[in-house]
């Protein structure tokens, strides 16, 4: 087996236990920590798909702005000490059940249709599509529109803030 | 055309501007516009027994709708008998629901307006809208003027006869896209073409969805709870609207919108609703026998006779179904005369319970006289109006095709037994006897007395001489046969 | 394509607004001018598109259907008409109202999007663009611990869906290897070519298909994705829950419609009856639960449930009736819900108890009230019974779903007893209920004129429809 | 013959001028003076009376015509005229009627004249007159309905006339749901005669039976004739729905005159008369009206023994003589029954007219405990009654004995068992009229002293037509003399032209003489056993068979057991359970559950986002399970 | 690497994020678990990209991030809000809302 196998193992086992530690860690800032894990190793897997680009976009963004943004929420809220309640495991059985069972019935249906994809799911010839420039001309010609648009979704996030997050001034807390 | 059209219009904004009227001047102007479409009606009935009239222009294009009126015989006599009433209700209660009268004789013509485009419509959908269009104001009044358990009464009315009413949505819907693409895909030869080619089973089954609503409205038997409810609540020109208008258009539409539209599934189901309609007849009778309250042993008698013409029509027989056109007519009379008649007791006496009236022959006997002739007008014997009617209804179901045709009509006849039963009681128990207490003294007043003789001579003169209404309402028969 | 761009101008200039004119009157007028302004550039735009074909803007990325253009006029309209009705409420929700009207504005864009998509992509951002403004005004008031909550939920609920739509399209593009919906001219690669019979689907496809069904379910609050909807709308100011119930949640519709009926109708045997189940329980949740609430806000909520199950037989029955039906649908519910919330939010208590006796008080104000009430029954003669009629009569062209008019004919029926509710406490019982303010003149007037809409709707809705 | 028959176009005359007296008086009933009304209705009366005399003269001559008036009803193939049928049996019943009834009107102008509702009273009285006219004279079987329930109406308006007493309306309602009943059956008979024939009319009925080329079974007949009968028994108080004629009682005494002797009752015997040629082709039928109409006589008769209202015993007496004609109808000799029809007419009116002059008399007193002795303060009634008593008994030489004898003697030769029980029927009724008369006129007044002063004959407008009738009474039977005495019998050769009769066999003389001499000897021995016994009368309560008796052998308790209460308990029981808990329990239980659905399903929303995602999830695995584990 | 293996990975991340959302109390750390969803998704697009050797799902998921971004800033600011008033982030304490 080769290294890109082995990589893939291994990044595969890291972003997994990774996500399971999001989930089962009590505390809030060790599941951000491990959430970071998950996304360094899904960049990695990136790496090994030959999509630099979106690689380091998603170290930058991701486990860069928008992590860090939870964890200084959560600082903030000082959750980091381990008191958060937790649901009885009742529930929390009934929820781990019904998401196994969920994933086993995608996959038992997703398996039968391996056979139809192309070439088997193996890659089409060269793979230098992720490549920044190739992905610039895609996004600035093909893809325009809906990068015009999505700054209508930034300037309504703005205002959400605003309106949400600016402190009222007749507002006595 | 402009006949047609104006029958419904007329009403309809008379409605509309008595709501804007102050005081008594509402009054006036119901009547005068009552007057107006009873002239109206009038003339109808001339011209269309010559030949029917129709009129239609397009609607909705889109899905086919018309907005096409038609009046032959049957249209126009339920016309007739819409016109004649209005005016003898507004007449006969003259001085009465003096609370809010602009919204109360309002609602009455808007009402009047939905009746006449029911019996005029040619265009299922229009059909529909008026029928539900009659509902809307008749709901209103019910549950603003009525007694105290007025509300909860008429919503479940409401109710009631909504839901039927939707049924038949259904089975409009799905007729109409039998033709889908015709541009008249909701005129009446349309639905009755695309229903007649209906496979048998199907047909079986828009039956029920169709007749359900109908026999919600007439009301027949297991279908009828609401309705003495409702009568013993509303106010009694809403009640002569309900019992002597209203409940005609469920037999009006089972002729003209179900029996022609599915022959195979109204042969295939004729025998089960005969019986049904028997059970209520007979059903009927025995409950109006130990009622107490006038306007409930009213309402059960109505039902029994509603039962007895459900019945003749699906005998299908020519006879029993121009019977059914006659006794439309007759019922309408002799009801509206018997619930005036309760609305002067329970103005004089102050209540409706017969252990407590007694003695009106010798309090008001011109009322008494009245009294005694709808009462036998009710009941059926002859030289009245009534007695045609039912002479015909039962000699249409004893004429029928059905291998019990006797038997259904010997147990209908039972009914008219029970019904002398229960309506001689009732006569004994108001008018005759000692006196009992009085609310107000007097006899018939001015109005009362013409709203009055106005039913009396027409019990007689139809019941004597009913060539006129024969002949107007003869012919049509033929076209209802299956 | 001249209508997104006016939209997102305006909601621009409203943020500029916001911090030069900082009295709140002014503010509203311009609001309601560019509104007017943003109607003009629709019925243009509709005016100028050639009739019968469709236009692609941006390879791909938009394709813009007349039946598409006429939507966002009427939905403009109603937001029009939202906005004049509830001009003076939504002052009073907080300061930023400038930047209410941006964000109204800015879900303009989201509906003008999803009215025109032909690129899933262009569909996930007009959800987006569509949801993030819905949850920021659910929250809007700070005051109230209700509208934060109410936004909490729906904000995680939704982001929830959003994953689920996601997984849903990518599944999709494992399969067919392309995010076109549907291409002007047919040797394209899209899905539409891709998925034209049922042959042609394979797990992945029918898979991703479901897991956006699903996500549109929660969109348009369809059992048992349905749960956020009382939460939200009972919790929300009222003068947004009034928007997001009926513009927003008839765009989602269009959308759903869009993608379900001209991409994945070839494959409808694999999703049809599923959806029909949906509509099914839908119907009977939405009404049944409407019956026992005594909030008339919070009935609204529940009743605009069991309304979404009406128009779910359109995605269902996909037809060209179908399509007639959103539309004739979408108006007279938005009218008739925007109305019922108008008069609403007059009032200071919210229960059905604070109606009784309104006829007494305020005739007129009650008038129309029935009106709008009985046009959400779906009584002849007004507007929800002609679209009730056209869902219906398209739900029973497609052959296989009498049945389920059926049942939604019985529910319908349920449907008039928590409508009626109201009327009786208005007409039928006696009270006196407290008016926030003196209804003014022009209230009155454009009350009138929005019960004219209705009754206009009921009787001739080939005018809303001459465009199909 | 055209000036002639001129008088039979007139026919629609003679029911007009009663209509026309019933209007006057009913608009007039609290104008008019109270004088006025008694003589318009005897005048309305005596006019259709000498109308009809006219008709009869003509008739006799063996004209006979059908006069339509105008279409009562045509609807399709049914088509029915207003039409009057005139011949000997119509122009023999128009005498009757107007005759005796003008008799009446009269008698009643004094009996009535304190009341306060006498213009009333002769309006109904006056329309009970023209009802029957219609039943009588219609051309078909509608129009002899119309009359049929017109008299059932005008009896239930005289019945209760006095309609603040309780129980006189009771037996008025009685009366009219009894006949009621009846009518249903006859409406039945004209059902099925419509529906196996087309037509209602007499002529093309008759027509086409006796062309033979009706092509319905025989069992037809049966049917058809079983229903009209049943009508009968309704109208004429047979069997088992003889029950409201004696409460009948509680009119007016002169309106009982008029509802036994003239109008109603005969209705029955005209109708199955009518139709002679239906019944001859209905053997069943004809044996079932031969047994009813025993059963009521002797039923009847022993009740009357025991009675002691003069008015019930007469009222007894009559149910007893309907049922002897209806034997004689039932053994086919119709124009028997109707020759008894006419006598019975004669004496029934003079008994009762002369029973009211006695209660008049005795100030309203029926009881004849209380009287006694009357001969001498009234003559005159004394006299007439006793004549109508003989004529009754069936003594040689009155009207009575040759109708009565003739039933007998057809009765013999059908089956002599008929004869010996119809013997038994005249012996009792002998008894019991004489004991009548012995308890009324003979012996000691055992009255109080108040009705002992004001004793006294009655007016001469009362005694007037007690002497008329009394004459007829004793000339009646001479138009239809026995074979033995004279081989022409005047009333049949009269009625062959109008009625069919069955076959029936003739005797030879000598066994009539036997018959006729039996008979007769009973009847007197009868006679003398009443006087004997009922000389010194002793009224100690009853006991055994004559308590039994007495009671009208508890039939009206038995009809109230066994029909009245349960109908009503069933009734009740419907209302109460069926209606109230079973239909509208349901329907209202369908609203109740919605709301209880709704109250359960709004708990699911339980405010918990946890919650919701969860259903989320529950929903979208439920949906893939669909998909995968049930489309394909 | 063939996408079956990139088809297992990311359903199973995905799945990991449905349970998180379900078995946690804390607004934010179920936040974080949509995330983990979108980033599953995200995953699977690129190797879908390879797959087909088709950029645009490369964009794709560049505008998954996008609005991933706007969402975190909206969620955050109405997470805070809402900790500003209860002074918890518990979602168990939110149902003044119910019925």
């Amino acid at each position: 087996m080769d290294i890109q196998e082995l990589l893939f193992y291994f990044l595969s086992v890291l972003a997994l236990s990774g996500a399971l530690g999001v989930v089962l860690s009590r505390n809030p800032v060790n599941s951000v920590l491990f959430l970071i894990l998950t996304f360094f190793a899904i960049s990695g897997h990136y790496i090994l798909m030959n999509a630099q680009f979106l690689a380091v976009v998603n170290i930058i963004v991701y486990a860069g702005a928008i992590m860090v943004l939870f964890l200084f929420v959560i600082m903030l809220m000082n959750l980091n000490a381990d008191v958060e309640p937790q649901k009885n495991w009742l529930i929390q059985l009934a929820g781990a059940i019904s998401g196994g069972i969920l994933f086993l019935v995608i996959l038992s249906a997703v398996v039968t249709a391996f056979n139809t994809l192309p070439n088997g799911g193996e890659s089409a010839g060269t793979t230098d599509i992720g490549l920044i420039q190739n992905l610039g001309k895609v996004l600035f010609t093909k893809y325009v529109l809906p990068f015009e648009i999505s700054s209508v979704l930034f300037l309504s996030a703005m205002i959400g803030a605003i309106v949400i997050g600016k402190k009222d001034t007749q507002q006595a807390d | 055309m402009i006949l047609l059209v104006s029958l419904i219009l007329v009403p309809f904004l008379a409605g509309i501007v008595s709501f804007l009227l102050k005081g008594n001047a509402v009054r006036v102007w119901a009547l005068l516009s009552s007057l107006c479409t009873f002239t109206l009606t009038a003339l109808l009935a001339c011209d269309s027994s010559v030949t029917p009239l129709l009129w239609s222009v397009p609607w909705i294009p889109g899905l086919g709708a018309q907005i096409s009126l038609y009046a032959d015989g049957m249209s126009a006599m339920l016309c007739l008998l819409t016109g004649i009433v209005m005016p003898v209700i507004l007449i006969a209660n003259w001085n009465k629901f003096t609370e809010r009268p602009h919204a109360f004789y309002g609602l009455l013509l808007l009402a009047q307006a939905g009746l006449m485009g029911v019996f005029l419509a040619h265009d299922a959908l229009l059909f529909y809208f008026f029928w539900e269009l009659v509902l809307i104001p008749a709901y209103f009044l019910c549950s603003q003027w009525g007694g105290e358990k007025r509300v909860p009464v008429t919503f479940k009315f409401f109710i009631y006869t909504f839901l039927g009413s939707l049924m038949l949505l259904a089975a409009i819907i799905y007729l109409s896209l039998q033709s889908q693409g015709a541009a008249n895909s909701f005129a009446w030869e349309t639905i009755v073409q695309s229903g007649k080619m209906l496979p048998d089973a199907e047909q079986q089954f828009i039956f029920w969805l169709i007749f359900i609503a109908f026999a919600i409205k007439m009301p027949i038997f297991p279908f009828h709870t609401w309705q003495p409810d409702t009568y013993e609540q509303s106010p009694t020109p809403v009640t002569i609207v309900l019992s002597a208008l209203m409940v005609k258009m469920g037999m009006y539409a089972v002729l003209r919108w179900l029996l022609p539209v599915v022959p195979a599934g109204a042969a295939f189901w004729a025998d089960t609703v005969i019986i049904l309609s028997l059970v209520g007849i007979i059903y009927a009778s025995c409950l109006a026998m130990v009622q107490t309250d006038l306007k409930r042993l009213i309402a059960y008698s109505s039902i029994a006779h509603m039962g007895l013409m459900c019945a003749a029509a699906f005998a299908r027989s020519e006879t029993g179904v121009h019977g059914i056109l006659v006794q439309m007519f007759n019922h309408g009379i002799n009801i509206t005369g018997m619930w005036l008649i309760v609305s002067m007791i329970e103005n004089r006496w102050g209540t409706r319970d017969m252990a407590k009236l007694g003695g009106m022959a010798t309090a008001a006997p011109r009322m008494a006289i009245a009294l005694l002739v709808i009462a036998f007008a009710n009941i059926a014997l002859p030289l009245t109006n009534g007695f045609i009617g039912e002479f015909m209804l039962f000699t249409g179901i004893a004429q029928s095709a059905h291998v019990y045709h006797i038997a259904y009509m010997a147990v209908a006849g039972i009914g008219i037994i029970l019904g002398a039963v229960y309506t001689l009681n009732m006569v004994q128990r108001v008018a005759y006897g000692n006196v009992t207490e009085q609310k107000v003294q007097g006899d018939l007043t001015a109005n009362e007395y013409i709203g009055l003789a106005v039913i009396i001579s027409l019990i007689l003169f139809l019941g004597i001489y009913p060539k006129p209404l024969l002949e107007a309402t003869s012919g049509f028969a033929v076209m209802f046969m299956p | 394509m001249k209508a997104i761009i006016a939209a997102a101008i305006a909601g621009v200039i409203m943020m500029f607004v916001s911090i030069l004119m900082k009295e709140k009157k002014p503010t509203v007028v311009l609001a309601t001018i560019l509104m007017c302004i943003l109607f003009g550039v629709n019925i243009w735009e509709l005016i100028c598109s050639p009739k019968g074909s469709m236009q692609p803007f941006f390879n791909d990325m938009l394709l813009i259907s007349r039946d598409g253009l006429w939507f966002n006029m009427l939905m403009t309209g109603c937001t029009l008409l939202y906005v004049l009705l509830v001009r003076k409420e939504i002052q009073k929700v907080g300061n930023y109202v400038a930047e209410y009207f941006a964000l109204i504005f800015f879900i303009l864009v989201g509906v003008y999007l999803l009215s025109g998509y032909s690129n899933l992509l262009i569909l996930f951002l007009g959800i987006e663009i569509l949801s993030i403004p819905q949850y920021i005004l659910a929250g809007s008031d700070r005051k109230s611990l209700k509208s934060s909550e109410a936004a909490l939920k729906y904000f995680l609920m939704g982001a929830f869906s959003t994953g689920i739509l996601l997984m849903g399209i990518v599944l999709v593009y494992g399969a067919t290897g392309t995010f076109v919906t549907f291409a002007a001219d047919y040797n394209v690669q899209s899905l539409a070519v891709y998925l034209t019979h049922a042959s042609s689907a394979n797990a992945l496809t029918v898979t991703g298909i479901l897991f956006i069904m699903i996500a549109f379910a929660f969109k348009v609050s369809a059992v048992p994705m349905h749960m956020w909807t009382p939460d939200v709308y009972d919790g929300a100011p009222t003068p947004f829950t009034a928007y997001m119930a009926t513009v927003v949640k008839a765009a989602a519709f269009f959308a759903f419609i869009r993608l379900f009926q001209h991409t994945f109708g070839g494959l409808n045997e694999h999703w049809m009856i599923i959806l029909a189940i949906i509509t099914a329980a839908t119907l009977f949740v939405g009404n049944l639960t409407a019956v026992f609430q005594q909030s008339v806000k919070r009935m609204l909520a529940y009743s605009s449930i069991a309304q979404a199950g009406f128009m779910l037989f359109a995605v269902l029955s996909n037809n060209a009736i179908a399509s007639e039906g959103i539309i004739i649908y979408a108006v007279a519910y938005s009218v008739a819900t925007i109305g019922v919330f108008a008069v609403l939010m007059k009032l200071k208590d919210y229960t059905y108890d604070g109606f009784n006796g309104l006829a007494r008080k305020e005739p007129l104000l009650a008038f129309v009230t029935t009106i709008f009430l009985l046009s959400l029954a779906g009584i002849p003669l007004t507007g929800g019974f002609m679209a009730k009629y056209y869902v219906l009569q398209a739900a029973v062209l497609q052959g296989q779903l009498f049945w389920l008019v059926i049942f939604a004919l019985l529910m319908a029926a349920v449907s008039v007893y928590y409508y009626f509710r109201v009327i009786i406490a208005m007409y039928f019982k006696t009270g006196n209920p407290e008016l926030l303010a003196p209804v003014s003149g022009g209230d009155k007037i454009l009350l009138g004129f929005t019960c004219l809409l209705i009754i206009l709707l009921g009787v001739a809705p080939q005018l809303f429809l001459t465009s199909i | 013959m055209a000036g002639i028959c001129d008088m039979i176009q007139l026919v629609y005359l003679v029911p007009l001028f009663p209509l026309l007296g019933f209007l006057i008086n009913g608009i007039g009933w609290n104008k008019l003076p109270r004088s006025a009304g008694g003589v318009i209705g005897s005048i309305a009366v005596l006019i259709s009376f000498a109308v009809s005399l006219g008709i009869f003269l003509e008739v006799k001559d063996g004209a006979s015509a059908v006069v339509t008036l105008f279409d009562f009803i045509r609807s399709g193939q049914l088509y029915i005229p207003f039409a009057f049928q005139v011949d000997a049996l119509s122009a023999l019943f128009l005498l009757i009627i107007t005759g005796i009834g003008f008799l009446i009107h009269v008698y009643s102008a004094s009996y009535m004249h304190d009341d306060g509702g006498v213009v009333k009273y002769f309006a109904f009285l006056n329309l009970f007159v023209f009802s029957m006219l219609l039943l009588v004279l219609g051309a078909n079987y509608l129009i002899m309905f119309i009359g049929w329930e017109g008299v059932g109406l005008c009896s239930y308006l005289l019945i209760g006339f006095w309609f603040k007493n309780r129980d006189y309306t009771n037996a008025a309602k009685k009366a009219f749901v009894m006949n009621r009943i009846g009518d249903l059956g006859f409406l039945v008979g004209m059902m099925l005669v419509l529906y196996h024939f087309g037509t209602l009319s007499y002529n093309e009925l008759f027509g086409t039976i006796q062309s033979g080329n009706a092509l319905v079974a025989s069992g037809v007949y049966n049917w058809i004739a079983i229903c009209f009968f049943i009508g009968a028994m309704g109208k004429s108080a047979q069997l088992p729905l003889y029950t409201w004629l004696p409460d009948a009682m509680a009119g007016p005494t002169p309106v009982s005159a008029l509802i036994h002797a003239a109008t109603m009752v005969t209705a029955g015997i005209y109708m199955i008369a009518r139709s002679g040629v239906l019944y001859n082709l209905a053997p069943f039928a004809l044996d079932l009206v031969t047994w009813v109409g025993m059963a009521t006589a002797l039923l009847a008769a022993s009740i009357a023994l025991k009675q002691y209202d003069i008015k019930k015993v007469l009222a007894y007496s009559t149910v007893s003589q309907l049922g002897f004609m209806f034997i004689a109808l039932g053994v086919g000799a119709y124009t028997t029954a109707v020759f008894h029809v006419m006598t019975h007419a004669f004496f029934k009116a003079l008994l009762f007219l002369g029973s009211g002059s006695v209660i008049h008399a005795m100030g309203g007193e029926q009881d004849i405990r209380k009287m006694g002795g009357l001969g001498k303060h009234m003559r005159i009634t004394q006299i007439t009654f006793l004549i109508g008593c003989l004529a009754i008994a069936g003594i040689p030489g009155l009207s009575g004995f040759f109708s009565k004898d003739e039933i007998l003697a057809a009765a013999f030769a059908r089956n002599p068992a008929l004869y010996y029980l119809g013997i038994a029927g005249a012996m009792m009724t002998a008894f019991y009229m004489f004991r009548l008369y012995v308890l009324t006129f003979t012996g000691i007044f055992r009255g109080t002293e108040s009705q002992r002063h004001h004793l006294h004959e009655s007016p001469a407008a009362m005694t007037i037509p007690l002497i008329v009738l009394a004459v007829f009474s004793v000339v009646g039977g001479y138009i239809g003399l026995p074979p033995v005495i004279s081989e022409h019998h005047t009333l049949a050769t009269y009625l062959g032209a109008a009625v069919t009769n069955g076959d029936t066999v003739h005797l030879d003389h000598s066994t009539e003489w036997m018959l006729m001499g039996i008979s007769t000897g009973l009847a007197v021995v009868m006679i003398f056993a009443a006087v004997v016994i009922n000389k010194k009368p002793s009224f100690t309560p009853n006991t055994g068979l004559a308590r039994v008796l007495e009671n009208k052998w508890y039939v009206d308790e038995l009809y109230d057991a066994v029909i009245v209460r349960p109908l009503y308990a069933l009734a009740g029981f419907l209302y109460r359970f069926a209606e109230r808990l079973g239909i509208d329990g349901f329907v209202n239980g369908v609203g109740r559950s919605v709301r209880w659905g709704g109250e359960r399903i709004r708990l699911l929303q339980s405010g918990q986002v946890g919650f919701y995602i969860f259903a989320m999830v529950l929903g979208m695995l439920a949906v893939f399970a669909l998909s995968f584990f049930w489309i394909r | 690497m063939p996408v079956q293996y990139y088809l297992f990975l990311s359903l199973a991340l995905f799945s990991i994020g449905i349970i998180g959302t379900l078995m946690r109390r804390n607004a934010i750390v179920i936040f974080m678990c949509i995330e983990l969803m979108l980033n599953a998704v995200n995953l699977l697009l690129v190797a879908f990209s390879k797959m087909w050797n088709d950029p645009s799902s490369q964009i794709f998921v560049f505008f998954i991030m996008v609005v991933a971004a706007a969402e975190v800033a909206v969620g955050l600011a109405i997470i805070v809000l809402m900790y500003r008033k209860v002074h918890s982030v518990d979602i168990n304490i939110l149902n003044r809302l119910k019925h």
